[in-house]
């Protein structure tokens, strides 16, 4: 129930925001940031509480809400949750408000509604962590598309109407892909057990034969390669990570592409396990692939954003790869990475906004040797590309090591390409760091203010606590074997 | 009339349709293509006709008349557009219509 | 063991305390802080050192929390101190805290002297995490985080683009060799399902399986495991053919030379290979790979020395060939003695280090040998020091550095994994150590005055006791540090000295030196001789060839930095984003197509509907 | 009319017939009595009422059969010539409702007319006429009938406004068009007449008393041949050549009358006649729907990419949209009709209602340029930023479009959800590809018009003349513009308020 009223709230409080934006009632002034600030604290404390006051242990998926929805097609508005989703809900709500917090100066024009559309995609985001009924989750994996879509094309950058649209063909086909597989999943189901069903916890039991289910597993398999991304799907991502406002970035990198983890980890790999099976050699290599190309793709870029985005495309590939070795070390690796990934690249993307905001541009060659004026942004810079190229001690490290480690146990050979990865992350991570920090000092810059003190700080911080004590997210995680 | 198939009255009527149908396709006068119309909507006449005699209905005739009111008020719309024309462009020249494109 | 665990802790805390504070401390706030962690450091090491070697008990532990676990095996951030790590850590803090104390002196004037003091402090946090980490995992994080540090400190002075240039070759270099490390260490963890260092040499005894070599006969996992780690040695203590960064390093301030390019960081390598004895010793070969490594690239760096003009140049490639030697021991199974020859060698390598730091700073950042010269009148104490240094490392009987030097030597002739001819090879370098070591002494202290008579020599070093007194120091360590042996016996298996080598061997050894000094005494005639006011260094192309590195550096850009670069330039646009253009713009294409039929014309309109019904008629009838 | 017997004794119309048939009379009775009206007193007011009353009654009136229970099972048969049943009740439906909101929009385009404009209301009676008829025709001779009356009154109504730039020219090209059409039409139906010797839907066509081979022939090109004549007012490629013309051309409101009245006519009809005669077993005919399907899917998106005209963009995207709907003919058994009817029913309303809320802004903006600047013609640049001057008309249109994208929230994802079912269930892969493409390549010209409304004022002083800058609405268009925005929202979160509705 409770995840519900947080579902609705959100949104409740994101058009709050749009509506009251710079109007004043009863003496106080409204300010649609502030509204979606508060809005987003309260909801993660309201969601936090009660997961740790409920009963319930989630260490398998726990069903919270079913109503009935569409009762001619048997369709039920089904949420529930486990650990997994849990964690990717807080990892939202964390870098909630991050997104909050760096375009607290960044959106000036028509912030009210840019507000609705940040809560509106939060919104989605936990929907589609929480769904469990197929069609609920397609609901919600498009839901969260529109506002994303929005926010790019309204608050983006000069060429953000080309990304944009990019960014949705790209996923509404792969999507409708999925859509097929999951009609043609309730429509076997229908045939196996007799009545129409689109609940996730229903298909776990069908038996398929093995080419349907190929097939099924890659329509499902597409969508969540095309949202992870995994190379040759990925040529959305640059163009909307660079032409998004930071926020958009933040949100994209930190949270959309978990999504696409999530959705492999909690339907491909679970509903088709002999499919995947089959399909795990292509899938590692395709993660290989994106591991070297997009590390290298990312020491060709002169676009801070770009080269960032790209080497999102070759972290995700760690998680391609570990989690198609089903391995329980590989799955921890996964979790860690996925969360590390979550911040690191979240962390990169809103130094590169408040880079923007001073000098308006986002190519290296307009920066250098801002260390000289702004230390303390240098020193955050450094750690935050440190984390990028897995510097032992910081999260990715530990996500990597395990991911590696666990999957060497199946895919050997494979794991040695892939390790080559970590010299191209370590050119590409030096790279950015030199070119926008180091050398000779161009243009002063002023130094880190106290919210973007706030921002990079506590992402630090957390990096760090991943890094050295990971224990705190995988505690809960023992024992999954995928 | 019996000795004569059926196949026969109706590859004779889809030779009149195709010459008519021809007619508005190759004729530029717009009055023209209108006559050739009509000559499309005979021709469909013709089929009815021997398919009804052969079913030994009335169905046939039947469907002929009403195909006969259709060509009468098309014919009559059809020139009253015909006359607008003239006025606008001075011209039937069809050719002429084609201002919207793309 | 919580001494043990608060080893690390104070250079941490003062670095917390120098990078978030910064330019507010004045400096002596921040000297004294990072000086003042760096001594009760060593002070701790000191004590623990005591507490090893009077009680009976060898090893001391202390286990902080569980970092993570993989599978069922349990990644610890706990600290493991045993004889070998002893040694390290003495050596880490103790020189790494003269160090210290001369940098504070050193960097007096520069603007971000927090900032360095800062740095260095870090570096000796990583550098003990790597000493004392009881499991690969927690190794690795020192080991990159001495990296990290060592890539800051060369690119300290940021505004020259050299300086960062020469930053990222170290750091992507090193990397290079740390991949093939993690590499390392995956096999060893697939293989032998544990990460913990004195559970892995315990393991590669006993298990069969991890030294077996594999059913079609190829080479075993020990053998792959210990290659791996070679290479993670190779790379960060500048063995061939990872070595070319270190030349270049010495862009960094002086102290970090001293401490990080010659003392501690670059012997991380031997240590790392010393450590995990038990898994080399499996692997036979692999030593043998090892000494023959270590002998070459002594040999090549001694070369190399020998044309260089720059004064930290030729201390680089004399640490790169000590370093040599080091190996050379460890590949012989001369354990101990590779690790005697790294303490000493990081006593009288810093004390060079600083002096010469001390001269260029004298002669205002002059570094080019063929710029000094008479500086023996000018700087008496300094080239007294220098002087010391260069008798250890020629290894003049009685300096620290013979006794290690000799023990290795000694060990080579009989060595089952090395042999004769390696032992002629390190005979040969110890030949050419001496020449290098006369040469640079004759350019720089001796001869005529080669700067201009007018410099006034800088003496805000000269008044500083404090400097001077590091310094000596350093010196007497260098001198006298060969007498107090270190007894390894307990961590690393001892080479049996049963049967006894030819007894001209050490005839031979101990006459070497000489022999270069008198050689190179005649034969850089030019260069001691007085009147000689100005030389300008020969360009035969030889020599240049030397200068340079023996060209790796070329080969390597020829072969790998290129290619990359191309790479990445050709494909900028990224191949894939353009084949889905391609599509796009097909799309395109038969949008224009169509839209061209959409030509307004009513007869083609008439014309288009006959004939698609045709076409359809078609379908339906075939 | 025909000479089967069981007929011939009860031609005599029953109360039951006279009821069901009713909403129908009703039409036609309207039709007098506004002649009678025309007669008495040309008042343009009166007469608009006048058509809006009768339109409303016969959607209330059919809406209250509907909630009765005559109509269970296969439906009630008027002699041979009409059958009603519930799904012909509810295009009725669809086309009185559409054609009400066509009625209520015309009124601002009248005003801004010289004459009086009573035969245009008229003509728009006889279009909802002719589509009834067609909705529950049985018969060939009906759906002939329903047909030309359609299509004839159309072409009255295409060129009404004599004076207008295109009007000559799009009355030209439909008549003739349409004629031709038509022609074909009954060309197959002569065919199918000559084989089957019924012109009923009903009775299937075994009953040949010679089964000669090279006849069979004639059979299937008829069916063909009708196929083709319903194709072209589907506006299906490749008879799809005439619809952008037509569409841009003609007035706004006939626009929206052809693209709802007559193709919701149309398709039912088509279903209609396809369900009753077994077409989907015959293989011949499943392939040339499939090729129809899959080509109009192709080019109505592609045409549509760049287009600058909305008129043309709107006739280009509903020819994928038809595309889209003939899934439905390709069930391959008796069971599954009612599941196909109850899809392209819903798929139709979305359809319906997306267009008539993009009409009627388009309306609004029209009239405003009009207002300031002489041409009404509105391309893409004249929505520029609209959302940001008038938000209710831009969120109306940004629904509607992803309606039409079929995006969820929308009734056209339930739509199109709807139709995927269909073709899973018979694993009709190349549709589906089909649709997956053309949806892709829909998004390319969906997503700019939205974000052309998106646009802020900044770039405006360049892009856009000064024709729509303030929208001025009424409170009229205010109220019924929050209703469609309410409805279709409502529809699409809450399918079932429909398709219960729908399916009982």
């Amino acid at each position: 129930m409770m995840l519900t009223f947080v579902i609705f709230g959100l949104l409740f409080c994101g058009s709050l925001a749009w509506y009251t934006d710079n109007k004043s009632f009863l003496g106080v002034k409204f300010q649609a940031r502030w509204v979606a600030l508060v809005a987003v604290i309260a909801f993660a404390l309201v969601f936090i509480l009660s997961v740790h006051l409920s009963p319930l242990r989630f260490l398998t998926l726990q069903m919270i809400t079913q109503v009935p929805w569409i009762n001619s097609l048997n369709i039920n508005y089904t949420l529930a949750l486990d650990h997994l989703s849990i964690t990717l809900i807080i990892l939202t709500f964390f870098l909630a408000v991050i997104c909050i917090l760096v375009s607290w100066d960044e959106i000036k024009e028509k912030s009210g509604f840019y507000y609705f559309n940040l809560l509106a995609t939060f919104v989605g985001i936990i929907g589609v962590f929480s769904a469990v009924d197929m069609f609920l989750f397609f609901f919600f994996w498009e839901v969260m598309l529109l506002p994303m879509t929005a926010i790019i094309a309204i608050w983006g950058h000069e060429n953000r109407y080309f990304a944009a649209i990019k960014f949705f063909i790209f996923t509404q086909v792969s999507s409708l892909l999925m859509l097929v597989a999951i009609i043609a999943m309730a429509y076997i189901h229908q045939q196996q057990v007799g009545d129409l069903s689109f609940f996730y916890q229903d298909w776990l039991s069908l038996d398929l034969n093995n080419d349907v289910a190929q097939y099924l597993m890659l329509g499902f398999f597409i969508a969540f390669a095309v949202k992870l991304p995994s190379v040759p799907l990925h040529s959305w991502l640059p163009d909307a990570h660079t032409q998004a406002p930071t926020a958009g970035s933040v949100l994209l990198a930190g949270v959309l592409l978990k999504t696409g983890a999530y959705g492999l980890i909690r339907f491909v790999i679970q509903l088709f396990p002999q499919a995947s099976d089959n399909f795990a050699p292509i899938a590692v290599s395709l993660g290989v692939v994106s591991i070297l190309y997009g590390a290298k793709m990312a020491f060709a870029q002169t676009d801070f954003k770009r080269l960032v985005a790209y080497s999102s495309i070759s972290h995700m590939g760690f998680v391609m790869l570990a989690l198609f070795s089903f391995n329980e070390i590989a799955y921890q690796g996964v979790i860690v990475t996925i969360v590390a990934h979550g911040l690191s690249s979240a962390a990169l993307f809103s130094l590169a906004g408040m880079i923007y905001q001073r000098i308006h541009s986002r190519d290296l060659s307009d920066m250098g040797g801002f260390w000289q004026s702004a230390p303390r942004m240098g020193g955050f810079g450094l750690a935050f590309a440190a984390a990028a190229f897995g510097l032992p001690g910081l999260a990715n490290f530990v996500g990597e090591f395990l991911s590696l480690v666990g999957a060497y146990q199946v895919f050997p050979v494979m794991v040695i390409l892939a390790a080559f990865g970590l010299i191209g992350s370590a050119i590409y991570g030096m790279v950015l760091f030199q070119k926008t920090f180091q050398g000779h000092s161009i243009k002063a810059v002023q130094d880190l203010s106290f919210r973007e003190l706030i921002v990079s700080s506590s992402l630090l911080m957390l990096l760090v606590i991943l890094g050295l004590y990971p224990n705190f997210v995988l505690q809960y995680f023992r024992g999954v074997i995928l | 009339m019996t000795d004569i198939p059926l196949t026969h009255v109706l590859i004779l009527s889809s030779l009149l349709f195709t010459i008519g149908f021809v007619g508005v396709v190759v004729r530029k006068n717009t009055l023209f293509m209108l006559m050739s119309l009509e000559v499309m909507l005979n021709a469909v006449g013709v089929a009815f006709i021997g398919a009804g005699s052969v079913w030994q209905e009335a169905d046939g005739q039947i469907m002929f008349i009403l195909i006969l009111t259709l060509a009468a008020a098309e014919v009559a719309v059809g020139l009253a557009l015909l006359i607008r024309m003239q006025r606008r462009y001075r011209t039937l020249d069809i050719d002429v219509l084609s201002k919207m494109k793309g | 063991m919580n001494l043990l665990a608060s080893l690390p802790l104070y250079p941490l805390f003062s670095f917390l305390v120098l990078i978030s504070f910064g330019k507010r401390l004045s400096w002596a706030l921040a000297s004294w802080l990072s000086v003042g962690a760096m001594g009760l450091s060593a002070f701790c090491s000191l004590l623990l050192f005591t507490q090893l070697s009077t009680s009976e008990v060898n090893v001391i532990t202390s286990h902080l929390w569980q970092w993570f676990s993989i599978g069922s095996a349990k990644v610890n951030v706990s600290f493991y101190l045993d004889a070998l790590s002893a040694v390290m850590i003495l050596v880490v803090t103790g020189v790494g805290f003269l160090i210290h104390l001369f940098a504070a002196i050193y960097m007096k004037s520069d603007e971000n002297f927090t900032r360095f003091m800062a740095y260095m402090n870090l570096f000796i946090v990583a550098m003990l995490v790597l000493v004392l980490a009881d499991n690969l995992v927690l190794l690795y994080l020192g080991w990159e985080g001495v990296g990290l540090c060592s890539f800051l400190l060369i690119g300290f002075w940021y505004q020259e683009k050299n300086n960062v240039l020469a930053a990222r070759k170290a750091f992507i270099v090193t990397r290079i060799g740390d991949t093939a490390m993690a590499i390392g260490l995956f096999l060893l963890f697939k293989s032998l399902s544990s990460l913990n260092i004195a559970e892995i040499n315990q393991l590669a005894q006993t298990s069969g399986a991890f030294s077996l070599s594999l059913a079609n006969n190829g080479p075993s996992d020990a053998y792959w495991a210990a290659l791996l780690l070679l290479g993670g040695a190779v790379g960060k203590s500048a063995q061939l053919p990872l070595q070319t960064w270190l030349p270049d390093a010495m862009a960094g301030p002086t102290p970090v030379s001293a401490l990080i390019h010659a003392a501690t960081m670059v012997t991380a390598g031997v240590y790392l290979i010393a450590r995990m004895n038990g898994v080399f010793i499996m692997a036979p070969e692999v030593m043998n790979y090892v000494a023959w490594l270590g002998a070459i690239t002594l040999l090549l760096a001694g070369v190399a020395a020998l044309a260089q003009t720059d004064i930290k140049r030729v201390l680089a490639y004399s640490t790169m060939s000590q370093i040599g030697y080091m190996m050379l021991a460890l590949g012989a199974g001369a354990w101990s003695a590779g690790v005697f020859h790294l303490m000493t060698h990081a006593f009288f390598k810093a004390l060079l280090f600083l002096t010469a730091g001390a001269v260029i700073l004298a002669l205002h950042h002059q570094q080019s040998l063929f710029k000094m010269g008479g500086l023996l009148k000018k700087l008496p104490f300094e080239s007294a020091l220098f002087l010391i240094g260069l008798a250890c490392l020629v290894a003049l009987p009685g300096t620290s550095g013979f006794f290690s030097k000799e023990a290795i030597i000694a060990s080579l002739w009989l060595s089952p994994t090395a042999g004769a001819s390696l032992w002629w090879c390190a005979i040969l370098g110890a030949l050419l150590t001496s020449i290098y070591s006369c040469r640079l002494f004759f350019l720089a202290f001796l001869g005529e005055q080669r700067f201009p008579k007018d410099l006034v020599i800088s003496d805000h070093l000269e008044t500083s006791h404090l400097l001077r007194g590091a310094l000596v120091v350093l010196a007497l360590l260098s001198l006298f540090g060969g007498l107090f042996s270190v007894d390894l016996s307990t961590v690393l298996p001892v080479n049996n000295e049963s049967e006894l080598s030819p007894d001209w061997l050490h005839a031979v050894a101990i006459i070497t030196p000489f022999i270069g000094i008198t050689f190179s005494w005649f034969y850089f005639k030019r260069y001691h001789s007085k009147g000689i006011t100005s030389l300008e260094e020969s360009q035969s192309s030889w020599l240049v060839f030397c200068r340079n590195g023996l060209g790796f550096d070329v080969v390597y850009q020829l072969l790998l930095v290129k290619p990359y670069c191309f790479i990445a330039q050709v494909n900028r646009r990224d191949l894939f984003d353009q084949l889905i253009m391609l599509a796009a713009w097909y799309v395109g294409i038969w949008r224009d197509i169509l839209s061209a039929s959409q030509n307004g014309r009513l007869r083609w309109f008439a014309g288009t509907f006959g004939l698609s019904l045709v076409g359809l008629i078609l379908v339906v009838i075939l | 009319m025909s000479t089967s017997p069981e007929i011939a004794n009860s031609v005599i119309l029953s109360v039951e017939m006279f009821i069901v048939l009713s909403p129908i009379l009703l039409l036609s009775f309207g039709i007098v009595l506004s002649l009678l009206l025309i007669a008495w007193r040309r008042s343009q007011k009166m007469i608009a009422l006048f058509t809006q009353f009768i339109l409303l009654t016969t959607l209330l009136l059919t809406l209250h059969l509907l909630s009765g229970d005559l109509l269970v099972g296969s439906g009630v048969p008027i002699t041979t010539l009409l059958n009603v049943d519930r799904f012909s009740y509810l295009s009725l439906v669809l086309i009185c409702f559409s054609a009400l909101a066509v009625v209520s929009l015309s009124r601002s385009v009248l005003k801004m007319e010289v004459e009086v404009h009573d035969e245009y209301y008229l003509l728009i009676l006889l279009v909802a006429l002719g589509a009834g008829i067609l909705v529950v025709s049985d018969h060939f001779a009906s759906l002939f009938l329903g047909f030309e009356l359609l299509s004839i009154s159309l072409v009255g109504l295409v060129g009404y406004f004599r004076e207008h730039k295109h009007a000559v020219e799009t009355g030209f090209k439909y008549l003739i068009l349409s004629a031709a059409a038509s022609s074909f039409m009954l060309l197959g139906i002569a065919f199918i007449y000559s084989q089957t010797g019924n012109l009923s839907f009903a009775v299937s066509s075994n009953v040949m008393p010679w089964s000669a081979q090279p006849l069979q022939v004639f059979n299937s090109v008829g069916i063909l041949l009708l196929f083709s004549g319903i194709a072209f007012k589907l506006s299906l490629a490749p008879f799809h050549f005439w619809s952008p013309d037509v569409y841009q051309g003609s007035p706004t409101p006939i626009t929206l009358l052809m693209a709802t009245v007559s193709k919701v006519a149309m398709f039912t009809v088509l279903i209609k006649c396809c369900f009753s005669q077994n077409y989907f077993n015959n293989e011949s005919f499943i392939e040339i729907i499939t090729l129809v399907a899959i080509l109009s899917m192709l080019v109505g998106n592609v045409l549509a990419l760049k287009q600058q005209n909305i008129k043309r963009l709107m006739a280009y995207s509903s020819i994928a949209h038809f595309g889209y709907l003939l899934i439905v003919l390709t069930v391959s058994s008796m069971q599954n009709t009612e599941f196909a009817w109850q899809g392209a029913l819903f798929y139709l309303s979305a359809y319906l209602l997306a267009n008539i809320a993009i009409f009627t802004v388009l309306l609004i903006s029209e009239k405003n340029k009009g207002d300031m600047s002489g041409d009404r013609s509105i391309d893409i640049n004249d929505w520029h930023g609209m959302f940001w001057k008038n938000r209710l008309a831009a969120t109306l249109v940004v629904f509607s479009i992803l309606a039409l994208a079929g995006i969820p929230l929308t009734m056209g994802f339930v739509g199109k959800f709807y139709l995927l079912n269909q073709a899973v269930i018979f694993e009709s892969w190349w549709l589906i590809s089909g649709l997956v493409i053309g949806s892709g390549i829909g998004l390319a010209y969906y997503l700019p018009l939205i974000f052309t409304l998106f646009k802020d004022e900044k770039t405006l002083e360049i892009q856009e003349p000064v024709g729509t800058r303030v929208y001025v609405v009424t409170t009229g268009k205010q109220l019924f513009m929050l209703t469609l925005l309410i409805s279709s929202l409502v529809f699409g979160i809450f399918p079932d308020l429909v398709s219960q509705f729908i399916y009982r």
